[in-house]
């Protein structure tokens, strides 16, 4: 696990933030988006690390930026890695790793769905879980949420 | 003849003349498929009336039957290229309302000419009996057509299975061996 | 129209009529009320306690109560869950293509009246907003004792709807009511 | 003739039984009909095409080995009938047996093409 | 018991042999007591901790409900299910007014865990269908332990008592009059 | 009069109608299918008419019964043979309108 | 052809629609689309202090609510660093593995009556009957039991509970006896699953597949194991593994684990310790911010739930990787070149719960 | 009183059928609604519950409350639908069915028209059900439907092969294939089932039954978990109790038939030979219940493979088994 570490920050230098060894197989990775393809691909690919299971992402709202959050597991070694790294609210622009994990495109696809945040290379993203009409991206903090009415006549008084 | 009798005959051949007319001259194939039903039926009537009721069996079992429906089948299976409102006759449809109206004409005059040869009484007929001597022929006499029969059926499960065959599968045992 | 105005038509005027007319008319209230196929529909948690009613244990079969999953076989639908606004319209749908005479049981908070998802922003707050609804069952799920006490209070309705039917009065009205806010402080 | 008249007799009946039920039903039940309600039913879906479209070929191979079969059924029917009453049961069983092998070779060769399974 | 190779002759005998298996097991079950509780004539009884309808506890002794209307279980709850208005202030505060609303209720229990004064409870209740949609709104007199009776001794003792309390205490006689504040 | 005891020529009559109206539906039908089902309805006119003939003219020998039988015998295997070239040509060409087939075949 | 099948329809389990796309008998393609119970939870969760999300869990997964409820708490422990009294971790597993045993007679049930056999779904419903009354007893509820706290479960086992757990065991290892009689080993039970639906590993792993899901096509992804929580390090099980992948491997994993939960149950029973099972926390809870997750297996697989505090009272963000939901995404894989029968078969094998994939 | 009018019904001959006419088709109609109250009752006890149980004693009016609120059911004819076919499809599968029962003899004498062919028209008139099932499945413009009508046709198709076979091999015992016939040299020689070769074709006979009512294993054509309900999904009220009731009828008929071939028809001691016929029907009834109780649905392909793979060479070779060892 060392020496991969090690790799991992000689290949990448300065694109991996922060890292945190949180327990003897699990490492969380703090990394610039910029390279959050680039990095996915060789964990993905690296001998060492042999990440072939994507076991979830998703992306949170601060107020200020979105956080994203990758999680990966490795069914060689049973490692665990957690790579976070945070967009601009405005921008919400990352790239899409749906074609190197299938597993995550249904993730990705919510969340676009749930933040706007736009999977760049992603085969098909569209609303997953909304309805195809829906305005607006509900889970962001900036969201007025309105509860629903009477979907058939409009809007009604809730009790 | 009762008047219940009559009634029935002329019910019984109103059919057959009608669905037989309905089968060539709707424009849906498929009720045209469907009226070949009662025109079977009443062919199969015609046959009881005869009192040959092994044959009235036969026409239930093989026309009505069987026959009826590969038709529909093939007429569902092939329903995409039809479209009911089009019209389902070709451009010959005048030349053969003659053709068969001068046939018909030739016929009846041909039967007209000969009507005394043809008023004789039916024979007495037993419907068992018709059918136990035909096993018995079957087995005695005909026995070279039945087994011929048997080979024109294989031959024709041969065709239609040749013909009916998937290419898919075809192709992908041939590409498998 | 009506089954009895229909039937008073042909029978009344032989001597009698009224009497047979009344006891066509129970019959057939017996009849609905007795003979109550089910949608096969469940939504969510509900529909596993929908499940269990009907598994041994506690048996619509008794009530002659089973399911169909088409809606041209059913007489009744029991939502069983929260409805969403990407939903509705199926229930919707589901429920026209229910031939008359059709019933609704609500089961659930959710169904009723929005249950939990008070402030959820997909969640319809009771599908009595679009379709009508028979019966409420409340309950978070409802223990299958509890969606069969709705099935007898259904039934319960059937036969007093005949009645007043019978007695020239109003059908009991199937309008949803808006509660108003119970003011709670969130 | 007596047969036809009977045939004719219950299946008139049988006509009049269903239809009799079906105009009391037309009678007493309630019509409300909706262009909904008309809508065929698609798991609650809006219908997106019509079902009138092309449809498995295959399941056409074994109407066609029905017919066949079925013509051979026909066939054995008088057969059967006198088989026991001609007390010459080795000409029966030789004649039978040939015309079923025939049938069975056909049999055989749909197998073997793979007819009889599907894709 | 992974077969590979098709094989139609052993397919069938298996089949007939299995499906005798399973016979024997339907068989064996159409003789067994039945499971059924054929519940409107016949019910089974709940377990003492089941959580259907709550209830408000009654208190003998000081003959009052134990709620002293504190909105702890109020802020408790997930879905605002619960409303309450209070009567008097102090030691000896209680309800006049308590609102649940069962269309939003999860039956979840954190109320009843967070109420320090043993007020209220999940009973046994379980019968909550209804033709009325608003049969959800269950008022004080609904909920009480003894109904509309033991609502009006509650509001008598507690008066009861805040009077005395008043008599106690003079100086906060302006407070204790209408005892109505929230 | 005895249903049992109809003249012959009705017999052979309704047969001549029926063949004319399979023959008219065999020459104007467009769709292979349909005109497999003229055919069917040729058919059946001849075998009531060779069954009405029997059954008039030689009741004691069972040429007629025979000869229907071998017919539909023949029939059930024209149709499946039949309607297994017809679909055999609307897989390979998508049509069954036997006038564009005739057109595809150059 | 184009085919739709759902919302309505008695085999999607619940509203799942597929819109398919057919040749025949054969499906060409296959669209899931889903969301038609979605509720925002994870947005709602973000709008309550922390415990007030567990009874919402209760409604993820319906089929299996205490393993939600555990992985919330967990996730709740983990971020403010609480700890669970010992009896309480044992309480917890010997819950888990009750519900284990009643969402999978879920399965069973469901899967044989898609299957056509509906004695089985019967069958197998009288028998979760028995673990609900368990259940029931303990916690007080049915379905959606709510009964695991931040640190701790909020009561103890009721008098007399462990005997008739065991006694309940004794008798569900016959009744399993007889499911395998009844369907398990029955020709046309196997013909309908064998070689059907066929999940390759490498598959199963890029799509993330997981719980018997993943169990069947060769991973030995289990949590209880690889990561392992509460007291399942201290007691023996074994983790079934199919190397098949197809309809029939998915459905013998959920019948060992059956077995294996039985086993589990008696040991936890055997081992459990007195003490207390609730540690006291202040009223309003506050953990400090940071991201926290946990993972549990519940019966559909790798549940896991991601918070992210700032220090409020409410959380920033809830996030719930639902087993169903990842499992759900790989069937337009396992449709292609399937047959419509076979739909019913491997949607049921996947045993998805609309409720944790729509949120 | 009964003598005196059957004597004077036999003087009006027309008329007599016509009264039997009318006996059959509503004893068609009402031995459903037994049928259908046995059977849900023996699933419940197969499945630990009890079945009907409130309407009426022990549940015993629950398919007459059935039947009755189907009569008062709305009747919906879809838009799109082929109107003219989709009315006529209960018909033809009622009178199918009713044409079925006039043939079948449930005492001596007590048979509505004695047919020397019998056996085939009974086989020839059962496939109106299949026209039946491919008009409604097509009729009704909705998908599942027609797949769900497709697959009916073909396995009742491939079915009838077999089962006919079997039926043959009877024959070939029997020399007639007139049912009194063939239960009359049962009542002399013994029943049927007691000959090897007709062990075989019965128990062939009994999967083809299966098959063709359309019982589990065999019940794909509505195979509910698949197909909604198969070719009937769009039918309501009482078109559908029409198919319904002839579904349940000719399971009723299947077993009489069966009790024919097989097992001596009437023929039994000490009891009136009309008790017999339904003893034999029900405990067959019964059977096929529990049967189908039991097992999973297969698919379409290994149901269609299995008839013709298996069920079909089988009967062929017993058929000349049955003609080696009848045939003397």
């Amino acid at each position: 696990m060392n020496q991969a570490i090690e790799n991992l920050l000689q290949r990448f230098g300065e694109a991996v933030i922060e890292w945190t060894q949180v327990s003897p197989n699990e490492v969380r990775l703090t990394v610039s988006a910029s390279h959050w393809r680039d990095i996915a691909q060789y964990l993905h690919d690296d001998p060492l690390w042999q990440m072939d299971y994507p076991a979830d992402l998703t992306v949170w709202d601060t107020g200020n930026e979105f956080g994203v959050y990758l999680r990966l597991w490795s069914s060689v070694y049973n490692h665990n890695v957690v790579v976070l790294t945070s967009i601009s609210r405005e921008e919400a622009r990352i790239a899409s790793l749906a074609t190197l994990y299938p597993g995550v495109d249904w993730h990705e696809r919510e969340m676009y769905d749930m933040y706007g945040v736009i999977f760049e290379g992603h085969p098909n993203l569209k609303r997953i879980l909304l309805p195809d009409d829906w305005e607006g991206f509900p889970f962001r903090k900036d969201y007025v949420a309105e509860p629903s009415g009477n979907p058939l006549h409009g809007p009604q008084p809730v009790n | 003849m009762s008047v219940l009798e009559l009634a029935l005959l002329i019910f019984l051949t109103a059919v057959t003349v009608f669905s037989a007319l309905m089968v060539v001259a709707v424009r849906n194939l498929i009720h045209a498929g469907f009226w070949l039903l009662p025109f079977f039926l009443g062919i199969g009537g015609f046959y009881l009336i005869l009192s040959v009721e092994f044959l009235f069996a036969l026409q239930l079992l093989l026309y009505a039957g069987a026959v009826m429906v590969v038709v529909l089948f093939a007429l569902m299976l092939t329903r995409d290229v039809m479209n009911p409102q089009i019209r389902q006759t070709n451009r010959l449809y005048v030349a053969a309302i003659a053709a068969s109206a001068s046939m018909m004409t030739l016929l009846v005059v041909l039967i007209y000419r000969h009507l005394g040869a043809l008023s004789v009484p039916p024979g007495l007929v037993d419907s068992d009996a018709i059918t136990r001597r035909l096993g018995t022929m079957l087995l005695n006499e005909y026995v070279l057509p039945f087994e011929l029969t048997s080979a024109l059926l294989l031959s024709a499960m041969l065709g239609a299975i040749f013909l009916a065959r998937n290419p898919r599968i075809e192709m992908e045992e041939e590409s498998g061996e | 129209m009506g089954v009895k105005e229909r039937l008073e038509k042909g029978l009344i005027k032989v001597p009698g009529g009224t009497i047979l007319v009344a006891k066509l008319a129970d019959l057939m209230a017996w009849a609905r009320k007795s003979s109550m196929w089910s949608l096969t529909f469940g939504l969510s948690c509900c529909a596993i306690e929908m499940m269990a009613t009907a598994a041994s244990r506690y048996d619509l079969d008794r009530f002659g109560m089973f399911f169909r999953a088409t809606p041209r076989q059913a007489d009744v639908m029991i939502v069983a869950g929260w409805v969403s606004v990407k939903m509705a319209p199926f229930i919707k749908r589901l429920y026209e293509q229910m031939p008359e005479p059709k019933y609704v049981i609500a089961m659930g908070g959710c169904a009723s009246a929005g249950g939990p998802y008070r402030d959820s922003i997909t969640i319809v707050k009771g599908v009595d907003q679009f379709v009508p609804v028979d019966v409420y069952v409340y309950g978070c799920p409802p223990r299958p004792e509890n969606l069969i006490l709705g099935i007898l209070k259904l039934q319960e309705r059937i036969r007093r709807e005949h009645l007043a039917e019978k007695n020239g009065l109003p059908k009991p009205v199937r309008e949803p009511i808006i509660i108003p806010d119970t003011g709670a402080t969130g | 003739m007596s047969t036809l008249i009977v045939i004719g007799v219950f299946t008139f009946v049988a006509i009049l039984i269903v239809g009799v039920t079906l105009a009391l039903s037309h009678a007493v039940a309630p019509r409300m009909p909706t262009p909904v309600k008309g809508e065929t039913y698609e798991c609650g879906a809006e219908v997106f095409s019509d079902a009138w479209r092309q449809q498995n070929l295959h399941i056409y191979i074994f109407a066609l080995l029905f017919v066949v079969f079925d013509v051979e059924l026909a066939l054995l029917a008088p057969v059967a009938l006198v088989a026991k009453s001609l007390n010459a049961p080795w000409l029966v069983f030789t004649e039978v047996a040939l015309f079923i092998a025939i049938l069975g070779a056909g049999l055989l060769y749909a197998w073997r093409r793979g007819a009889l399974t599907w894709e | 018991m992974r077969d590979t190779e098709y094989n139609p002759l052993v397919y069938f005998i298996d089949g007939l042999v299995t499906l005798f298996n399973g016979m024997v097991v339907t068989w064996r079950n159409l003789w067994r007591p039945k499971v059924t509780v054929r519940y409107p004539y016949q019910r089974r009884p709940v377990p003492p901790r089941y959580r259907g309808l709550f209830y408000l506890k009654w208190n003998e002794e000081k003959q009052r409900l134990n709620c002293v209307g504190c909105t702890l279980c109020a802020q408790a709850c997930p879905t605002d299910v619960i409303s309450m208005v209070k009567l008097g202030k102090g030691t000896h505060a209680g309800v006049s007014e308590f609102t649940m609303d069962l269309g939003r209720c999860m039956f979840c229990n954190l109320c009843v865990e967070a109420c320090p004064f043993d007020a209220i409870y999940m009973g046994p209740n379980y019968e909550l269908a209804s033709e009325r949609r608003d049969a959800s709104l269950f008022r004080i007199a609904d909920l009480a332990q003894g109904g509309e009776e033991a609502v009006r001794k509650n509001i008598e003792t507690i008066e009861r008592l805040l009077a005395e309390e008043e008599k106690a205490k003079p100086a906060h006689a302006v407070h204790a009059a209408g005892g109505e504040s929230e | 009069m005895n249903l049992n005891h109809l003249p012959l020529h009705f017999f052979v009559l309704l047969s001549t109608v029926l063949f004319a109206i399979g023959l008219y539906g065999l020459i104007s039908r467009r769709n292979a299918i349909a005109v497999l089902m003229s055919i069917e309805i040729v058919m059946n006119a001849a075998n009531l008419n060779f069954v009405a003939f029997w059954r008039y003219l030689h009741p004691q020998s069972l040429e007629g019964v025979v000869f229907v039988l071998v017919t539909i015998t023949v029939a059930a295997a024209e149709v499946a043979v039949g309607m297994a070239v017809v679909l055999s040509i609307y897989r390979t060409l998508h049509t069954v309108n036997v006038d564009e087939v005739a057109q595809m075949r150059g | 052809m184009v085919i739709n099948v759902g919302p309505q329809h008695p085999s999607t389990h619940g509203v799942l629609r597929l819109i398919l796309t057919l040749d025949g008998e054969q499906i060409v393609a296959c669209e899931p689309v889903i969301g038609y119970l979605h509720r925002g939870l994870e947005k709602m969760m973000e709008r309550r202090p922390y415990r007030h999300n567990i009874p919402f869990t209760d409604r993820l997964d319906y089929l299996a609510a205490l393993s939600n409820n555990l992985g919330i708490c967990q996730c709740i422990e983990r971020l403010g660093g609480v700890e669970v009294p010992e009896r309480a971790q044992y309480i917890r597993v010997l819950l888990m593995e009750l519900q284990r045993i009643a969402s999978h007679l879920v399965f069973l049930g469901t899967f044989g009556t898609d299957l056509g056999a509906t004695t089985m779904f019967l069958y197998a419903f009288r028998e979760r009957e028995m673990v609900l009354d368990l259940l029931e007893e303990c916690t007080g509820a049915r379905l959606t039991y709510n009964w695991v706290r931040v640190g701790g479960v909020p009561d103890d086992l009721p008098e007399g509970f462990g005997q008739k757990v065991l006694d309940f065991a004794k008798l569900f290892r016959q009744r399993i006896e007889e499911y395998d009689m009844l369907l398990t080993r029955n020709r046309i039970f196997r013909s309908r699953t064998q070689g059907v639906g066929v999940l390759p590993k490498e598959t199963a792993l890029a799509y993330g597949c997981s719980g018997p899901v993943a169990r069947a096509s060769g991973i030995p992804y289990d949590i209880r194991k690889v990561a392992p929580y509460e007291v399942y390090d201290r007691v023996e099980f074994d983790v079934p593994v199919f190397e098949d992948g197809d309809v029939w491997a998915r459905y013998l994993v959920r019948m060992e684990e059956l077995r294996q939960s039985l086993r589990i149950i008696e040991q936890v029973l055997r081992d459990m310790p007195d003490g207390p099972v609730q540690t006291k926390l202040p009223k309003i809870f506050k953990p400090p911010a940071g991201i926290a997750y946990s993972r549990v297996e519940s019966p559909r697989g790798e549940l896991s739930f991601m918070m992210v505090s700032d220090g409020s009272p409410n959380p920033v963000r809830v996030h719930i990787r639902a087993p169903s939901f990842v499992n759900l995404s790989v069937l337009p894989r396992l449709l292609e070149g399937a047959k419509v029968a076979d739909l019913v078969a491997i949607l049921g094998s996947i045993d998805v719960v609309l409720g944790e994939i729509d949120r | 009183m009964i003598e005196a009018i059957t004597q004077f019904f036999k003087q009006y001959p027309l008329l007599w059928t016509f009264v039997k006419a009318v006996v059959l088709a509503s004893f068609t109609l009402v031995i459903p609604l037994a049928v259908i109250y046995v059977e849900r009752k023996i699933a419940g006890f197969i499945q630990s519950r009890l079945g009907p149980l409130h309407v009426g004693p022990q549940g015993a009016f629950q398919t007459a409350a059935d039947a009755l609120k189907l009569l008062l059911k709305e009747d919906i004819v879809p838009e799109g639908a082929d109107k003219r076919f989709f009315y006529l499809a209960p018909y033809i599968a009622f009178i199918s069915t009713v044409l079925c029962f006039m043939v079948l003899p449930f005492a001596p004498g007590w048979v509505a028209l004695e047919m020397n062919v019998a056996v085939l028209f009974i086989i020839g008139v059962s496939l109106f059900n299949v026209v039946s099932i491919l008009m409604a499945g097509w009729s009704s413009n909705n998908k599942y439907s027609l797949l769900g009508g497709l697959r009916a046709v073909a396995q009742l198709l491939s079915y009838e092969i077999p089962m006919v076979l079997s039926v043959l091999a009877v024959v070939f015992y029997t020399g007639s294939l007139s049912l009194t016939g063939i239960i009359e040299y049962q009542v002399k020689h013994g029943w049927n089932i007691w000959h090897p070769p007709i062990m075989i074709a019965a128990l062939i006979y009994f999967i083809c039954a299966l098959a063709e009512i359309n019982r589990t294993p065999f019940d794909l054509p509505e195979a509910e978990s698949e197909l909604v309900s198969g070719f009937n999904t769009e039918y309501s009220g009482m078109r559908f109790a029409f198919f319904f009731a002839s579904e349940f009828a000719n399971n009723f008929f299947i077993t009489a038939f069966a009790a024919a071939l097989f097992f001596g028809g009437w023929d039994g001691p000490v009891l009136p030979p009309i008790v017999w016929t339904f003893l034999k029907v029900f405990v067959m009834i019964f059977v096929f219940m529990w049967v189908r109780w039991t097992p999973p649905r297969l698919r379409i392909d290994q149901i269609l493979r299995f008839a013709w793979q298996l069920l079909v060479p089988i009967s062929l070779a017993n058929l000349l088994f049955a003609i080696a060892l009848g045939v003397r």
